[in-house]
């Protein structure tokens, strides 16, 4: 007599589509790229509607990574999330037209140097704000999602209008560090530095993530909170704190990913991160909520078919993304990678 | 009897508007086997959740070690040196069972005699050391479970129905890793339903009944005592 | 008392604007009237609404104005989608609007009445000051604008004026209004382009955030010997231009352009009050506020009938020099002006620099409204 | 009478019947007691909210689904009045085919909203409705030969609804207590009447059986499923029956306005609003949508002056007059917001309810 | 896997008693029956009819009806709505949307008559969530007896019952058995209730069919002292 029945998954029995079945959502990425070669037929067009699609896929993952990341490990909706990439903006950006004669000068050295002393001015306020907002906002409507909806639209508004009373209502305008200004050009295909720059910050985002996710005790914590919080309590681990951490982290990620789209951009307003709020939305669903992996190749998808289908046929990249949204959600109503339990 | 480790006095604890513990008198002493008894429902886990703190006294108090532990959050509680085995077993399926493991060395990295010793109590674990643990069969879970709380020294083990749905022969390695742990110095409390193993395992009883302590004593006297037991627990079984 | 009503979107994305436009027709009046604040010894009541950009706002406020609070004339808004919601509200109640700065060409063409004046720009103006800036021998034009009504009005407006000049646009570039990334389309325009000979330049007609010049730019279009142009904008946004020494294009308004009493006297008290230049709109709602004391003036009585006979093809002065409303659609005819974009040390902004004002004779802004 | 009119539904509090029979009064007679065109366009708002934010809590309060399409639902009736005014004439055959109309449009959408993403997790379904209300909100802007794109569509309702048309000139002299009898006072008791109507059959829909259902539903659908019921299906009806009624409330108010626009109908902004007055209300009880709808439309409307005043009086401190400057409204919506969730969890009338 | 391969036939008339350790399948089992899980493999039928593929809304039209082991109410509504919302679940006026719900009297005559039964009319106008655990059971079951179906589920029905309401719902069970025509599963862990009720039991053991017979003989089977009750133990334990 045997204990609990025994798992033994019988490998013979998989079938090929079965074993593929897992690894599709990363396989999908060059797939798409493939059918983009076929549909467009001009290596140059190709290659720099590629390279700048997976760069702007990098911008849309570093802002949404935050929100994946609270809603997959939390289970809390921020509708807010879009305020923090404004504040974010703002805040890198101020730093920045502070530090002017850094962004002026044509040094790779000094102007990277301006760069990332306004990333970490935006992280530091917008993870200060991050946890305010938790304690505030967030702390009194864990686990009721219609009514984390409702306060943090609130809290959208109030952040938002905070904004224009520090910053006043005009747009700022800025300009980019004057190394990141302009394109490499290979191939006939033209790459914007600055795009480069968000490859590797997006890129280092997600590898930090992962490991972090994967690597640390924290990151062990975080999905073992996910899955039994109360075990994970009984083993000794302040779980609050974490999550709190977890949400000071997500919040500075969307600093992060505020100070890169408005250096892209070139512009911000306080209504700029609640307009990407869609965008972000779609990536993450796509991803399936809370999948760091999934929203970081569901980002990708996003950036390369929305370059292509612009490219191929304008009208049709207006619904490109639900439209995609709505193949993948077909194919995988949990998103791509899901990750929070069916609720 | 010296001090003991665990008290519970006249604890009450609500559950939403449930009275679910009505004055429970409990004391656990050290280095032994402490049972915790009683029919379906009567409030054994409960008890135990309220120990670790998932569930809050409204009233009473809780004495661990000395001090009052009554309003510690449960992380607090946890680090004084319990180890909790919950009735669900609380096994973080999405983890392997060495990240479960690892998880559980709350201080610092595992320390490989202790784990060489629960390998040998469990050998299944080295086995699947790598694997998911939402793989594991019910009876190898309840390893993991048992063997996550022994992975450093804890001063009480609280201990919920670790034998349920476990074939006999797992139930006596089972029984035996207890049996060490003890001799270790640890003390135990343990909800079992099988009276079988609480017989071999307890030093002494207690019994609740309606979130109520009904019984307490040496558990040779309630293993002898057909007649209490009948009356304590509706053990009409046995005698059937 | 005279009353004027001024209804605009304080609050929301085109705050900034409202404040200079209030601020500009505050120092109008003050303008006209010397200081007193009176026409013929009657005081003038300013009462100020906000539309918070929502079209029922402004019709119900404009009603509001009209009914309730009985002023003589309404000034503004801002956003052309809420002006034209507002139009039919001024013929119900007989009354006259002064628009400002709305720029939708139906405004005096399809949707006009006429009890509608505006002192604004309409977006031919631009266009075909634009063209008129543009055009030139054996030189391809693209443009690029955005896929609703403001853009391909604008774009269809800038074909018809470059037509007119013997010019035509060699290949028309839509996208949706809250594109962020140009480079599928900077591509199609690159494809359709490079092969052309001569002069090649993109026209670019945008509207709020999400600015594409120097996205574009950032693409190298002068691999393909493309240019970048653009019209003029408010300073804010003129601090982009300053990518793009030596853009050619045509402006609306800036500060050091137009040289008469009127500017001179905006530039100064207007750095004097806010330390800063004033801006397109303040310049836009100055406008108006002299337009309408100089109607009242003229008319000499706030009776609307007697307003709108007064009006019909009345002069006056303004910072861009004189105005005249055409009395066939109440557009207010107006001077551009053609620049080349200078970057100066010192100035936050890149300079447009005079190249020619555009004349109103110079300026064939057809007439829609029949 | 009372009770089959109310769908024996009663208010069950004192206080909450009060106030709800002072906002029946004061919304039937408002051209009377509150003269003025801003006073009744007020009212005529509160009207039409109220419909939209009951349709609304249909489907929130009683089905529990959360959507952010609704506003693409009231913009769909608001465009179907609009454009047959404008291609067939103004008339009130063109009113009553463009509501229909649009009701039928928004239904069928609905349906296939539904169909597709009821079955997926609720909070996917809320993201779900906002990409397709603002994919639709781009669609209406860019078909600009069709709906007017950004600037919207002017058009004419029937004359008898528009101030030119005057009438009791013999029996009342044109007038009647002060008020001037005219077009605009038929087009706000035809907004009036219309709202009444509406509101009192989703009252009725909602204390009939498949109403309760819904609310079993909205419960614990799995035991729903278990005795018996089809859970999708129901939900799916209630979101059609919402749209629908969203969709009529927006030709109300297409009759209103003579104008419909994006920003007006379709916009994020009026999901917002609707979201924060059946809140505020309180849901899944439909009085909430009265109240809430009043309280909200007169803050939206009255705030600003009041903060005004406020302003001024502050002005001799620091920040305080910034923050309180009518400008900055919105802040002071966006803390009630937050704080209404925290404080009426159940919403105004639930409180009232519990406390009488 | 947590049930493997149990095949069996229920009649009309008949009440079986399924019992076994916690974790062997028992609730699984009810799952797979009434359709809340799909079966991998194997079928359901009911009066020969293969209702295997059915939603769980289709099989509860068809006839099976059940109670949970968690309570599974709508915990906002009202007691009385509770049991009229299952009687007008059968009537098929469910889809009506104009006519009020005071005209549909017969409904909630009957919803009352049945809250008579299970003697919760009193407490008819009552939330459900504020109701006491016990009657929150009785109300699960009055849930199940309004549906009426031809096979009633019961898991555990006294679960959490103190004393003296079992016998109202145990009495409930007796009465329907006497109808004759009603198929009736029960879960239960209490061996008297089952010894009194029962005319067959089948012991479900990790997942599978262990026993299948009349009381007395199942209970006195080898498989079921080993597997459920522990007997035989002893000896395992013996050296501990
Ligand atoms: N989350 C809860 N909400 C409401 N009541 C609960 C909850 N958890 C447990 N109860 C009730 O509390 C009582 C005691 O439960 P507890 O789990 O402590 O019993 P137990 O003695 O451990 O029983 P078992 O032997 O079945 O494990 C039971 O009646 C149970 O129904
Ligand atoms: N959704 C699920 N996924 C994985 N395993 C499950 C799931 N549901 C149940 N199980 C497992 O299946 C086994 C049988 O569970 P089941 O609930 O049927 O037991 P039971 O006999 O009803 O026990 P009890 O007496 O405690 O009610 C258990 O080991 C359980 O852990
Ligand atoms: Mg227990
Ligand atoms: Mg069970």
């Amino acid at each position: 007599m045997s204990a609990a029945p025994e798992h033994a998954p019988k490998m013979a029995d998989v079938s090929l589509r079965d074993r593929i079945a897992p690894h599709m959502p990363v396989l999908l990425v060059p797939l798409i790229a493939i059918a983009g070669f076929l549909a467009i037929q001009n290596p140059s067009s190709w290659l720099t509607l590629t390279v700048s699609g997976l760069a702007m896929g990098m911008m849309i993952f570093i802002m949404a990574s935050g929100l994946t990341l609270v809603f997959g490990l939390m289970d809390v909706i921020n509708f807010g999330h879009g305020a923090f990439v404004s504040v974010g903006a703002f805040v890198g950006i101020s730093v920045l037209l502070l530090l002017g004669h850094m962004t002026e000068a044509p040094s790779l050295l000094l102007n990277l140097t301006a760069l990332l002393v306004a990333v970490l001015g935006a992280m530091i306020a917008t993870g200060i704000m991050g946890w305010a907002f938790e304690k505030v906002i967030v702390e009194p409507v864990y686990g009721h999602h219609l009514k984390q909806i409702l306060v943090t639209m609130g809290g959208l508004i109030v952040v938002e209008q905070l904004i224009v009373v520090l910053w006043g209502p005009e747009e700022i305008y800025i300009l980019r560090p004057e190394a990141l200004k302009g394109a490499i050009t290979f191939a006939g295909a033209a790459i914007e530095k600055y795009r480069l720059v968000a490859v590797g910050v997006g890129l280092a985002v997600f590898l930090a993530m992962r490991w972090v996710l994967r690597r640390t005790k924290i990151g062990l914590i975080v999905r073992a909170g996910v899955e039994n919080g109360e075990m994970v309590q009984a083993l000794g681990y302040r779980l609050r704190l974490v999550f709190v951490g977890v949400f000071i982290a997500g919040s500075a990620l969307a600093g992060l990913g505020g100070v890169m789209w408005g250096l892209y951009q070139e512009v911000v307003t306080a209504h700029m991160g609640n307009q990407a709020m869609i965008l972000i939305f779609i990536v993450v669903i796509i991803g399936g909520l809370g999948s760091v992996e999934g929203c970081f190749i569901g980002a990708l998808l996003v950036g390369l078919l929305q370059n292509y289908i612009a490219f191929i046929e304008p009208k049709a990249a207006l619904i490109s993304n639900i439209a995609l949204m709505v193949t993948i959600l077909m194919w995988r109503p949990m998103g791509m990678i899901p990750v929070v339990k069916a609720k | 009897m010296s001090d003991p480790i665990l008290k519970l006095e006249g604890v009450y604890t609500n559950i939403a508007q449930y009275h679910i513990l009505q004055g429970v008198d409990l004391q656990v002493p050290r280095a032994a086997v402490t049972m915790l008894l009683g029919r379906n429902g009567v409030g054994k886990t409960t008890t135990l959740r309220t120990i670790i703190g998932h569930w809050r006294a409204h009233k009473g108090r809780i004495l661990f070690d000395g001090e009052d532990i009554t309003k510690l959050p449960t992380p607090a509680i946890a680090r004084l040196g319990l180890g909790f085995v919950p009735e669900d077993m609380g096994i973080f399926a999405d983890l392997t069972v060495e990240e479960n493991m690892v998880l559980a060395a709350v201080s610092g990295p595992i320390n490989s005699a202790r784990l060489d010793w629960i390998f040998a109590a469990f050998p299944p674990l080295k086995t699947f050391w790598k694997s998911e643990a939402g793989n594991l069969s019910g009876g190898q879970k309840q390893m993991l479970s048992i063997a996550r709380a022994m992975v450093e020294e804890r001063k009480l083990y609280l201990i919920d129905e670790p034998t349920k749905g476990l074939a006999p022969a797992i139930i006596s390695t089972m029984a035996r890793a207890l049996k060490d742990l003890k001799d270790q110095g640890a003390s135990v409390l343990l909800v079992e339903q099988n009276f079988a193993v609480a017989k071999a395992l307890g030093d002494s009883a207690n019994v609740m009944d309606d979130g109520r302590m009904t019984w307490s004593g040496e558990m040779q006297e309630l293993a002898t005592d057909a007649a209490l037991q009948e009356r304590l627990m509706g053990l009409s079984l046995e005698a059937h | 008392d005279i009353k004027i009503a001024h209804i605009y979107g304080k609050t929301g994305p085109y705050e900034a604007y409202a404040k200079q436009s209030h601020d500009g027709l505050m120092l109008g009046l003050e303008y006209a009237t010397g200081g007193t604040m009176e026409i013929n010894g009657e005081k003038i009541v300013v009462i100020e609404k906000d539309t918070q950009l929502k079209p029922e706002n402004g019709k119900a406020l404009l009603e509001e104005a009209y009914g309730d609070d009985e002023v003589d004339l309404a000034i503004g808004p801002v956003s052309s989608g809420v002006a034209l919601a507002m139009l039919p509200v001024a013929e119900e109640y007989e009354k006259l609007l002064i628009v400002e700065p709305a720029v939708a060409d139906s405004i005096t063409g399809a949707n006009w009445n006429r009890y509608i004046f505006r002192t604004g720009r309409n977006s031919s103006q631009d266009a075909v000051s634009n063209a008129i800036a543009l055009a030139g021998e054996d030189t391809h034009i693209a443009t690029l604008a955005q896929d609703y009504a403001f853009g391909r009005d604008g774009i269809a407006a800038f074909k018809e004026a470059l037509e007119s000049v013997g010019s035509d646009v060699a290949h028309e570039e839509y996208v949706p209004t809250d594109t962020t990334d140009f480079t599928a389309a900077a591509e199609r325009i690159f494809n359709a382009m490079k092969d052309l000979d001569g002069k090649k330049k993109l026209f670019v007609i945008w509207a709020g955030g999400g600015n594409p010049m120097s996205k574009i730019n950032a693409m190298d279009p002068s691999r393909f010997g493309i240019e970048m142009a653009t019209g003029g904008n408010i300073l804010a946004a003129m601090k982009a231009y300053k990518e793009f020494p030596g853009m050619e294009g045509a402006t609306y308004y800036y500060y050091e352009i137009p040289q008469n009493p009127v500017n001179d006297w905006l530039v100064k008290e207007h750095e004097a009050r806010f330390g800063a230049p004033p801006d397109f709109f303040t310049a836009g709602g100055m406008t108006a506020g002299i337009a309408a004391v100089e109607a009242i003036k003229k008319a000499g009585s706030t009776d609307t009938e007697e307003l709108i006979t007064a009006m019909e093809g009345m002069e006056w002065e303004t910072p861009k020099g004189t105005m005249m409303f055409r009395a066939e659609d109440h557009q207010a005819l107006q001077p551009m002006y053609h620049f080349k974009i200078k970057v100066e040390d010192g100035v936050e902004w890149a300079v447009p620099e005079l190249v020619r004002a555009l004349s109103i004779d110079e300026l064939p802004i057809p007439i829609r409204n029949q | 009478m009372i009770r089959t009119l109310l769908s024996g539904d009663m208010p069950r509090s004192v206080p909450l019947a009060l106030i709800l029979g002072v906002i029946l009064v004061c919304l039937a007679l408002a051209p009377f007691l509150f003269p003025g065109v801003r006073t009744v366009d007020t009212a005529a708002r509160i009207c039409i909210f109220i419909v939209l934010v009951a349709s609304y809590d249909l489907l929130l309060g009683y089905g529990g689904i959360v959507s952010f399409a609704h506003t693409m639902f009231f913009g769909i009736g608001a465009y179907g009045v609009a454009l047959a005014s404008t291609h067939l004439g103004r008339g009130f055959d063109s009113i009553a085919i463009g509501a229909i109309a649009g009701a039928g449009v928004a239904a069928l959408l609905a349906l296939v909203i539904g169909l597709f993403s009821l079955r997926v997790r609720a909070i996917f379904f809320a993201m779900i409705t906002l990409a397709v209300a603002s994919a639709v909100a781009v669609l209406v802007s860019q078909l600009s030969g069709l709906t007017g794109g950004e600037d919207g569509l002017t058009f004419k309702t029937p004359r008898e609804l528009g101030p030119a048309f005057k009438f009791g000139k013999e029996a009342f002299d044109g007038q009647l207590f002060g008020v001037k009898l005219n077009g605009k006072l038929l087009a706000y008791y035809f907004v009036f009447i219309g709202a009444l109507v509406l509101f009192l059959g989703l009252l009725r829909v909602v204390n009939s059986p498949f109403g309760r259902v819904l609310q079993a539903i909205r419960e614990n659908d799995f035991r729903a499923e278990a005795i018996g019921y089809k859970v999708v299906y129901y939900r799916v009806a209630a979101t059609c029956l919402s749209a629908a009624a969203a969709a009529l409330a927006g030709a109300l108010y297409a009759v209103w306005l003579r104008y419909v626009g994006p920003d007006t109908s379709l916009s994020m902004e009026i999901m917002i609003d609707i979201l924060l007055m059946v809140v505020i209300g309180g849901m899944g009880t439909m009085y909430g949508a009265v109240v809430g709808a009043t309280l909200f439309v007169l803050a939206q409307n009255y705030l600003q002056n009041l903060m005004g005043a406020a302003s001024e009086l502050t002005s001799a401190l620091p920040l305080l007059p910034d923050l309180l400057n009518a400008d900055r409204w919105l802040l002071w919506l966006g803390v009630l917001f937050i704080l209404s969730v925290y404080f009426f969890p159940t919403g105004i009338v639930g409180r009232l309810r519990n406390s009488g | 896997m947590a049930v493997d391969a149990v095949t069996c036939d229920f009649h009309p008339g008949q009440l079986t008693a399924i019992v076994g350790p916690n974790g062997a399948g028992k609730t699984t089992y009810f799952n797979l029956i009434s359709g809340q899980i799909p079966a991998s493999a194997g079928r359901v039928f009911l009066h020969d009819r293969d209702i295997s593929g059915q939603s769980v809304s289709a099989r509860t039209r068809a006839g099976i009806g059940r109670a949970f082991q968690l309570t599974n109410l709508f915990p906002n509504l009202s007691v009385l709505e509770n049991v009229r919302l299952v009687v007008q679940a059968k009537s098929g006026r469910s889809f009506n949307l104009w006519s009020m719900v005071s005209r549909h009297g017969d409904l909630t005559a009957e919803a009352e008559a049945i809250l008579q039964r299970v003697r919760l009319l009193e407490q008819r106008e009552q939330v459900v969530s504020e109701l006491s655990h016990g009657n929150q059971r009785k109300l699960e079951v009055a849930l199940l007896i309004a549906l009426d179906p031809a096979v009633y589920m019961f898991d555990e029905p006294t679960a959490g019952m103190s004393v003296d309401e079992a016998p109202v719902v145990l009495d409930l069970i007796e009465e329907l058995k006497d109808q004759r025509n009603r198929t009736i599963l029960l879960v239960e862990h209490k061996m008297d209730v089952i010894r009194t009720l029962a005319d067959r039991i089948i012991v479900l053991h990790n997942g599978a069919l262990a026993a299948d017979g009349p009381p007395a003989e199942v209970m006195a089977s080898d498989v079921v002292q080993e597997a459920y009750m522990g007997r035989g133990l002893e000896g395992v334990l013996a050296d501990v």
